[in-house]
């Protein structure tokens, strides 16, 4: 316990933390400061494309892992079952429709790359490694979630748009899967050599670009708190808090059965544990257009976040170095 | 100059429907339409990908009005946005 | 298909007056409003923040015109810019 | 509130067109017009330049409408693009 | 005065200056070459990050200067005063009127950050340390202008706007104070552990991003020379090269009884000698829509920008070497 | 023959042609993978910026060549030239009208830069050092080739817009060929001293960037080839094929006779082989508003330069060493 406080405290006073903390209090305080989209997209490929090709290179060092396949069916099928914890909890805790409750469940069984590559930095600070591949695990754990959410609210009687074949594109070929699954099949391919091509793109400036990205994700989220009170009632707060841990026990669980390092189990509760706010909320918006964006981008952004980003993230590194050590 | 009627169509969507949106039109038989962005409110959806609303405009014929309204009303119904139509005037109607 | 008379009214103003104008819109019951970027011209006046102009478009029921109007007037005032009216008609009136 | 009747000129045009539109419509005595940027379909011709669309937005006096297609069509003429007019009313007639 | 001369010849043909010329080249031979607004954008957050940040560790890692405080009074102070003395010497040497001439006082008595930056950078190559707080400096002393300035105007009977609340937090809060004040604390917060996470990105590629930054001000300043010809009298156009000496007087004076270190004596003079161009024509647009931006945006970018960077800065700098050494 | 085939095989598994195959695939795959418009104008500014610069700097250092007349004469003559050659080829091999043909023509005298920048990292990689001077050969060739094709059009009947002073002045000032010639001027002025300044930034990234932007090529040339499904015959498609080889063939000769080193010989084939794709189609619409930017774009952007990419660059270093040593 005490390791944990320490270690959340060491995390809270990094830049990268410190300049979400800077944009939350922008926004709130309603100051102009904006990041252009553009630039803001920009470093979001950037992020995508580094942590991809990152971990293609580990991959291509450490030579493929047996885990590998094992390793992404866990993936996929807690964010195909995630979905289902995450509606009961809300039909518990909240009072929100059918609709509401599958849209938000959706967002929890999906992940957050950011979330992920902010773990990632925190696991390596903390002198760990992962599994290069769990980049690839991220990918996959992206879009089992929206059918899993579409199933519920049919279920639930809510008017979900069937899954045509322009819907499947869209999420099995979102940019952000292409993007990680492009980029680490890239750094598998060229390897080490590739690595000393572009080291000094991606690997030197990577926590300065983070630090500016976050500081854009504070201005947004603080933007999202701001224009939806009153929207969140104390439950679905609640919820906000309580379902990333309860994903993160599940990702525990998971990366136990595989037997993952202790770097591995910490990013797999990372990425149980986050709630995705760019390819679900698209989705949703075409496949469950009756279901209230405010609610689930506030929830997955303004609450999920923060909290992973603040509490999480140090959190489940702790207890996965209490585990596997 | 030479000018002839038509008319002016506005549709303003969700970007995640915008590909629906203009497929729908070109089955319908329009020839051309133009996209505007338009600038974000909070709803930042897409950060790789698509984002926000955008502004859909079209010049047509008045006759096809009603063919392009039935396209548009069947992708936009259970959407947010608008569809608002002006009376307009177009040159070169060999165009449309 | 059914459509309802409407007005559509255009507004181009400049940036940092854009939070003022859409206060005020609101302030006047308008249920909702379509912002545009414009192309800059020379006054890039916030390299960190707003700048240039924007176009704020808005379709309303005719019998709300005059309270826009008023609203929107009382901001732009002193103020560089343009405000155009236009007959339109709109789908789905139970959103305005 | 006082308006007073205008016309309202939209132009959608090459954006390597468009120092040559808005200088044809200067040189016809149009005092204003605002440009908005069109989203690119696939002719992205100029990353380090000008490229894609514009579109082109004037409000005038209905009595320089004239005028004003003129020097227009005689800079779109050969070009793809769509010229459409409107009526409309406008604020501050002054300003025209 | 030879070594004035030495120094500003170096300092004309360092990359950054000539990139600032080829912008102006471009612009005045009215080639179509134009960065995009969302890049320039930015550019200009990451050099306000970079600057904002460097000062906060440079505070961590000598502590807290006794000075700091009585140097941000100093600029607060010399935000509010300037003003005056520029509306003086307006009054004197032109016909502009007193809306005018108070609007383009504010631009005066505030700063311009990006002069301050390349201030830094010369100060830096001449072997030179400044306190670190010179950025928080630069922060106070870009709204008290346009207080001074909107009085001015309405005491010439101008139609100043009410500072109402919505004004006051977009001046008190905008986009650039936030972010150099909230980098700055960050900086001093996290230190040198901070620095080191992120120098890869904001201490090595620092200079060419500045080259390309005002490669884009080039741009920008000749687009604005060609469309305002004839908007600047000979009185205006003396104005705006004499103002930035007096302002940087003002600024030695200061920094004298301050007792300020060489490097930061000289910062003090190009932050007094500068004159806004993104905070303040933003305000008086709100404030004092009745004044003519293209006066305003001309002088200060168009003529007092360039004069500081080819002139001014190089020549403060040997200024604070003469009175210092 | 061998040499050839292992030289391009290394090529195809670099970062770079792995980015620009990811983004084709994206595109194809109509996944909605995008980069924003402003971060692919700013990623293209460095590119060039850095390029020119480079070029600067070397010529700085090894002193002037005489052979820089020579070379800068032959590229524009090779420009003027080769659309002459491009228009028989396509009177033989294809249908297209005198006006397509001749738009078509003016992109192949042309050069495309990003071929000149991916071209120069080869040559680099292969352990060859090319004359500095020959981005200013680069510049050179944008612009010539337009006047060719302009009579050519007006011969065969077309209606070619006269080229006025604006025209005159797009062409000649138009972004790439400002930044080009600028960039290298301020190297060359600044020297090694410049360059110790901004290398962190023009030099270290360089290929990561390059990795970036390239997936953007990749993005761009697939959206086109499935916008123009149709619009290329057999005939025309092959031209695309022969004419980078035509075009190498008479820029090995113009190196030979120069006298150029082995990197040199290389980079004149690849500028002599690539094809415009950004400052001449913008040129084509204003000047032959009747040609059919399909046919230009996507033969330019979805045939040459791909095809360059993958087997021309590799195959053109491979014959200047086989020549040259
Ligand atoms: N009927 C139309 N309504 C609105 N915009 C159009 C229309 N037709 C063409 N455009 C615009 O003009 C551009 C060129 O179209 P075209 O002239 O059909 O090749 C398109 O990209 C559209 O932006
Ligand atoms: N009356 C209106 N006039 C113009 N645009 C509107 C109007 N109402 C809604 N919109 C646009 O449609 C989007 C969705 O609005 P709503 O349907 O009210 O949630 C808004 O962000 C506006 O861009
Ligand atoms: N007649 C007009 N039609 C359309 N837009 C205009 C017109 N006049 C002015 N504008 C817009 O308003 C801005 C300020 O113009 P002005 O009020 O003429 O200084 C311009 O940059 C245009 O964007
Ligand atoms: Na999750
Ligand atoms: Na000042
Ligand atoms: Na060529």
């Amino acid at each position: 316990m005490q390791d944990i406080l320490t270690l959340a405290g060491a995390n809270l006073l990094t830049p990268t933390i410190l300049c979400f903390a800077l944009g939350l209090f922008a926004a709130l305080a309603r100051s102009e400061l904006t990041i252009p989209e553009a630039v803001a997209k920009g470093m979001s490929i950037y992020l995508l494309f580094s942590i991809g090709f990152k971990g293609g290179v580990a991959v291509a060092d450490h030579g493929l892992d047996a885990r590998l396949v094992a390793a992404l069916v866990a993936g996929l099928v807690l964010s195909f079952v995630i979905p289902f914890v995450a509606f009961g909890l809300l039909k518990a805790m909240t009072r929100l429709s059918a609709t509401d409750a599958a849209a938000v469940a959706a967002h929890y069984g999906s992940i957050s790359i950011v979330t992920f590559v902010t773990g990632s930095s925190v696991v390596q600070a903390a002198g760990l490694v992962a599994e290069g591949y769990m980049v690839a695990v991220a990918a996959a754990m992206e879009a089992p979630a929206i059918i899993s959410a579409l199933y519920l609210a049919s279920l639930g009687g809510g008017r979900a748009e069937k899954i045509d074949a322009d819907l499947w594109r869209e999420i099995l070929l979102n940019g952000s899967i292409v993007l990680l699954v492009g980029s680490f099949v890239i750094g598998m391919v060229t390897g080490e050599q590739g690595m000393a091509r572009i080291e000094a793109f991606i690997v030197a400036p990577f926590q300065g670009v983070l630090c500016l990205f976050l500081l854009d994700m504070g201005l947004v989220a603080g933007r999202g708190m701001r224009n939806s009170k009153g929207v969140l009632t104390a439950g679905v707060l609640a919820f906000g808090l309580v379902m990333p841990v309860v994903g993160a026990a599940f990702g525990l669980a998971a990366a136990l059965l595989l037997g993952l390092s202790t770097g591995g189990v910490a990013l797999m509760m990372v990425l149980a544990g986050s709630a995705s706010y760019i390819a679900v909320p698209a989705a949703m918006r075409v496949a469950l257009p009756d279901a209230n964006p405010s609610i689930y981008l506030t929830l997955s952004l303004g609450v999920t976040f923060p909290f992973n980003l603040v509490i999480g993230i140090p959190a489940w590194v702790a207890v996965a170095q209490a585990v596997g050590g | 100059m030479q000018t002839h009627k038509a008319k002016r169509v506005e549709i303003i969507i969700e970007a995640p429907m915008e590909s629906r949106l203009t497929a729908a039109l070109e089955k319908a038989g329009v020839t051309g339409f133009t996209v505007l962005p338009v600038l974000g409110r909070w709803t930042r959806e897409g950060q790789v990908g698509r984002s926000g609303m955008v502004a859909v405009v079209c010049l047509i014929r008045p006759e096809r009005l009603d063919a392009l309204l039935d396209a548009a009303y069947a992708v936009v119904d259970r959407h947010i946005g608008v569809i608002g139509v002006t009376d307009a005037e177009v040159l070169r109607a060999e165009r449309f």
